[in-house]
């Protein structure tokens, strides 16, 4: 068990102090003190928010795994573990590099060597990140953007097919149009803004999801010989709702967190501003969507008043650090509103997007960037410009990988195995033993 | 003997429990069963798509009893189960040709109660 | 993406070492660089304590929905998701400038306008609040008082009816009892000690869940003709006692948070006894309930033992500053017997609170603060006057409300709708697709 | 509500400023409101891990309760909910004064009084931690501890014979071999290197797991009559993965809080580099287990893999200081095989552990303080010893207990109450009221 | 009357509901069973134990009938339920002695609509 | 033919399965049901407030037979499922009209294997 090092400063100090002599050696050495000071309260809040983000992965994997069908919980789950373990693992060994490395290529993609740095490379102060903690913070967002998608293509995709994609998604595409603006490139240069990443790390992974339903097609029985959407209900509505608690609670991870530091005034005020727009915005989202959904059918829905949540918090992200308190709570309605008619905009277009991941993260995503336009005064053109390349970059690349793969053979499982369920095709193991689980669509 | 078998509205087992203690039937097997009849289902939605659901919940009662039980017991499933309104549910009587208990091999009448 | 403030500062800072002259305006800079370094600390606390305050929201809401019958679930959770955003939303209109505001009406309410300041109005130093984050904070108690209420209402309350009450009680019943100690009124003049809200949050709820269980009356099958209880078990235990983790989890942002600050050598110790009395108190009453229902009905019960462990903590919310360990201890043991016996008691008086919100937070909510007379030195006349203040404006007001609805027909469920559960009628959604549930009372 | 103590002194300093005379003084007050800054901002990073790793509590709760049958859910979260109960009481009476007081008997057990210290022995500083807040730190390793046993020895014990299990285990058990390394007793003096408690908390848990599941006996139909394994699928593996995904979010309170203090530029890089290896680890623990499960036996199976990521998490729990980052990939995978060969090696032995407590927990317990030799500096042959040691200690000593409790016929409940399900006959309560459960063995 | 018991795949469950509507069969009982038959299972794993899983998840369908309906109802529910494939089930029928509807007490043949 | 129905200890499901195994009898139905009889329940308590728990996890089993299976089997689930204790369950017996195999439209004698 260990002492840390500021005791023995600080006993240097006032040792320091004792001679009359070298003032100015004295103040250095306060000087240094208080930077390494600020430099430990901001590595510390990088810490704290980046296991928050870290927490948003059972968030989505129970959320998921709730809003589908009991007898492909397994497969849903492991796809979630899988995304972390991956993305960890891809993220070390490339994806950080390629997002926050040299400019490459003309500033389409960055490059620094393999691996993570383990040491600072300049003096410790406030604001400056330790290069480990800030991969960690940064990995935990690569993760979050690959999890989005397996809602998506819940039911009917191979296991295998989905760890490619995951693979393929951290340790390349996220990564390429992330360093597009927070890595310096070109997006950065024209000066949009995506302060958390409504449109970097959600709509990237709404997009790559929508691309992935696309190429799979819908699950059996999702729509009637004559296109009728037919619902497929959710089998267990409270992990659904404790994963939608929970990604709330990871956000103020993400969202604060993004500011990278607090050590000083603004930074506080920053974090301040950014931590009540963001409940307020989630909140308005919930709202609005329950409203949306007592109006048009009848009754109040939940899944649909969690979904809105979801979307006012995608909603906020980008902008939350420019808009007023007022302004956020408009746009967490608007996303609220929005996620209700993006979710019936699929059903027209006979889209199967199980847990609604591209009208929360993509739809949203893309109203998030505009909203930093709209609301907070960045240049609506240019964040149109970003969302746009964001959004065709995800959904271009990952259509392509998706359309090999089934090519390929290897993306949808047999129609009988999708009847009785992919826990058991896939992997041999039920999730509810005991349990007397219908299962007649 | 004879074996009967009654679908119900689940939230009158109970009743329909006591009304055959009192008519001193104590045996009887359970399940739970969905069932469709004259009484219309009801309307859900979820995300926005309309779900009928016509398959509705109920429980199925079988006991098996001796000649001399069958009036009774219908009697009693129906004094405990009858509200007057739709979906109250039916009772089936069929013969039963042998019963057995298992414990002690019994057969017949005598291993019915 | 940004840098700190700080570190300019500190260069700013070591620059002006440089030059021999000026020494008073160094040590003035210093002065000030420390004091933004402790508001950047206390605000950090404030942030993290906030977060684990919201994150109690998911631990009532599966609580809750494991406490009661399948059927009813997705209600529950509706009723729990709308606490948070309508208290969020309202809290931040009106709330809490009625709580935090200036002296009105002879000091029985406050007003400083709507919404909420964006910005500091004192210099940055330890123990100043950011405005944002006091009211993120403040909020997050807020939403806690008013999901208490959703157990005790479950199972037969109309959904928009619930949306009303909790409406109410967010943006005026709680802000109202709340300015008495919390906002500087006449409770807080008379020296009346609550900590971290036993009475302030704890008996508000649990005493406004009573008004509603006694105007709505029992669930139907809940007493015999003769009036001997019948139990309606949970459906799922599992739900419940991670709900009870969860609360305890979060209740060490609700406790230490309350102390505000951290970055003095006071604030340390403060919050270092809180953390240690608020989970002696849980584990005790956690012990002592599960004793209680061992020696009573024969068999340790899980239920009980859960709400043993609740019971501890609302007990020592009130006091966990001023009492010692040991008195900790004793403060949850007999929270942990209160609370069999509140249960019993309702039982006795035919009130069928589901979940047992008032044995829970009434109950020892009330002991909370007369311990804090008992065992802390607080005036203990004053403590009984406060409690009971508190406790009887909560109920009087919330059951005038109910019983307005009750007239006007909007109270309760049809008969028919309650034994088919809420989630049919009131939501048109099942919590459980797939799997077979009995249904059977 | 109150005010800190430091804007005060941040006052007194400005105010000192202002006369030239008194410079030394000046830098005195500086350099103390420095310490207590530090001391501050290290007590805080306490007490936020603390937290964390109370939060594995729930992980532990529910992963256990997945892994077993429905009809053993009351019991096993009731263990785990007097796990924390217990070990808190219990803990605070004798167990932390056992394992941090002074030598006694020739150093192999502390003790220092009843309770804990209220106050600060030295002056407040960076590093310095409340001694408080410190065995709230450690109360929550002991804790751990304990529950790790639940799983090991489900749907069989008697209740009353794991309370005194339990009991027994925080407050003696656990203390002492504690006390040989984190106490400064004989293996600290030989140099012994478990940086976190890969061996002190978990090689102790798993092998009083393994020690009740060898006196517990299978449970009935675990082996056939000719001693072939058959499968007691868990019943729920959502929540399974949700305790596993909490776990993983818990150890990072776990491991990089074991620094014990973040204030000094050391400590911010000993973190760093700590929570990077311990999610690295977990990575290639899950992603490797999968792998062996998907060879070996076909398809890969989510209940390996959530062990593989617990697994590498207790692989590097020991050695995350002092290992890089690829080699902590290493331990992580060599763990994730380690625990599919532990489950096969117990299966051989028709030992039943139903959770996996053993393989993950002890084996890799033993593993995590050898890789500390292997990848990390540490004397191998010093590591190999303590390995051996602690869990030789847990092991005979839990034996014994076990052995003394079968005795006395409290041990094992009846064969007809084992096949019913403990929630029934030691309870009277059962999880999933209404639900259908099949229990066909 | 009669008393036809059918034991069908899962997922076929609607195409047999839909098959019966056409026929103007609408009333039925739906329970939910395990099967054993030519079909064989499938194994699961799990902690690399292996499970051999032979008792296949199966609907049971009953639904009492007069005799002029029995032919139409055997052959609703074989349209709606072959695939051609083992494991299409089987459909069992009983001689039903009684038929009462407990919301009127009406008895026999006209208590079975 | 006959329909055998069987009420059974949960437990002893695989018990039964391998005595019928034994005896060459392959197919059966299974569901799970709830039973009340000679076997007393047991009590819970929830927050306090008892509860009597009287109908009992029982497993029921469906096997359609040609009679010269009857006997075999009667004395294959007797021999699976017999512990001599209270709760052992019965064997109810019936007529079989009719036996249809949906996959092939077979009936009779040769629909039942
Ligand atoms: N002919 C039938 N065959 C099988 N089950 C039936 C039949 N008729 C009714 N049932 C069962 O009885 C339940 C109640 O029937 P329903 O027609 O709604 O009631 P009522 O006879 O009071 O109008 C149904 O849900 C179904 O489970
Ligand atoms: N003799 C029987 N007794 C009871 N149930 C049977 C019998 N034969 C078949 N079944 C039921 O029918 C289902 C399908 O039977 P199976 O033999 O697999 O189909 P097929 O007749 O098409 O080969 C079985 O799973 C079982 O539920
Ligand atoms: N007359 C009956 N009708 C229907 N089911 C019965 C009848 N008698 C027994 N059972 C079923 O058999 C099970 C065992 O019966 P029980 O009387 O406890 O056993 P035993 O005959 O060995 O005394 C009951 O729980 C019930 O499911």
């Amino acid at each position: 068990m260990k002492r840390s090092i500021l005791i023995i400063s600080a006993t240097i100090l006032l040792g320091a102090l004792a001679a009359p002599a070298g003032e100015h050696a004295e103040a250095a050495n306060i000087g240094e003190s208080m930077a390494v000071s600020s430099f430990a309260l901001d590595n510390m809040f990088l810490f704290v928010c980046a296991l928050l983000v870290i927490f948003m992965q059972p968030g989505f994997a129970i959320l998921e795994a709730g809003l589908n069908a009991a007898k492909n919980t397994v497969n849903i789950l492991f796809k979630n573990v899988m995304d972390l373990c991956l993305g960890a693992l891809l993220f070390f060994l490339v994806g950080y590099s390629f997002m926050y490395g040299d400019p490459l290529l003309g500033g389409w993609i960055g490059w620094s060597g393999f691996g993570i740095d383990t040491e600072l490379s300049e003096a410790a102060g406030g604001g400056v990140l330790h290069p480990q903690l800030n991969w960690f913070f940064q990995a935990a967002f690569a993760a979050t953007a690959a999890t989005i998608v397996s809602g998506a293509v819940a039911g009917r995709m191979k296991f295998v097919s989905y760890l490619v994609y995951s693979a393929v998604l951290t340790a390349l595409v996220y990564p390429i149009s992330g360093f597009w603006t927070w890595g310096g490139g070109w997006l950065d240069a024209m000066g949009f803004h995506d302060f958390a990443g409504s449109a970097i790390v959600h709509a990237v992974g709404g997009f790559a999801g929508l691309a992935g339903a696309i190429a799979l097609g819908p699950r059996i029985g999702r729509f009637g010989p004559d296109g009728t959407p037919r619902a497929m209900p959710g089998h267990n509505l409270t992990f659904a709702a404790l994963g939608v608690f929970i990604l709330w609670f990871g956000w103020f991870g993400f969202n604060p967190g993004s500011q990278l530091a607090i050590s000083g005034l603004e930074d506080v005020n920053a974090i301040a501003q950014v931590a009540v727009n963001t409940i307020l915005a989630a909140a308005a989202g919930g709202l609005f969507a329950m409203f949306a959904t007592w109006i048009a059918f009848g009754k109040p829905e939940l899944t649909m008043a969690l979904n809105g949540v979801l979307a006012g918090l995608v909603g906020i992200t980008a902008n939350c650090d420019i808009v007023s308190n007022p302004a956020a709570i408009a746009i967490g309605a608007i996303a609220g509103l929005l996620v209700v008619g993006g979710v019936k905009l699929l059903d027209r277009l006979r889209i199967d997007d199980p847990v609604g991941a591209w009208p929360v993260h993509g739809l949203c995503g893309i109203w998030g960037v505009l909203a930093a336009g709209i609301f907070g005064g960045a240049d609506l053109g240019v964040q149109a410009l970003g969302g746009f390349a964001i959004a065709a970059w995800a959904f271009v690349a990952m259509l392509i990988l998706f359309f090999i793969l089934k090519g390929l053979g290897f993306l949808r499982v047999e129609a009988e195995e999708e009847l009785r369920g992919l826990d058991i095709g896939e992997h041999g193991e039920e999730a509810y033993s005991g349990f007397q689980v219908f299962s007649t669509q | 003997m004879k074996l009967i078998t009654a679908y119900i509205q689940p939230e009158r087992l109970p009743a329909v429990k006591k009304a055959l203690y009192e008519r001193e039937v104590f045996k009887m097997s359970v399940t739970n069963a969905l069932g469709c009849g004259q009484q219309k289902g009801y309307r859900e939605t979820y995300r926005g798509v309309d779900i009928e659901v016509n398959l509705l919940k109920k429980i199925r009662i079988d006991i098996a009893v001796n000649e001399d039980f069958v009036e009774r017991t219908i009697e009693g499933i129906v004094a405990g189960a009858r509200t007057g309104k739709i979906g109250d549910g039916k009772i089936l009587v069929t013969e039963l040709l042998e019963c057995i208990r298992i414990r002690t091999g019994e057969k017949g009448e005598s291993a019915i109660g």
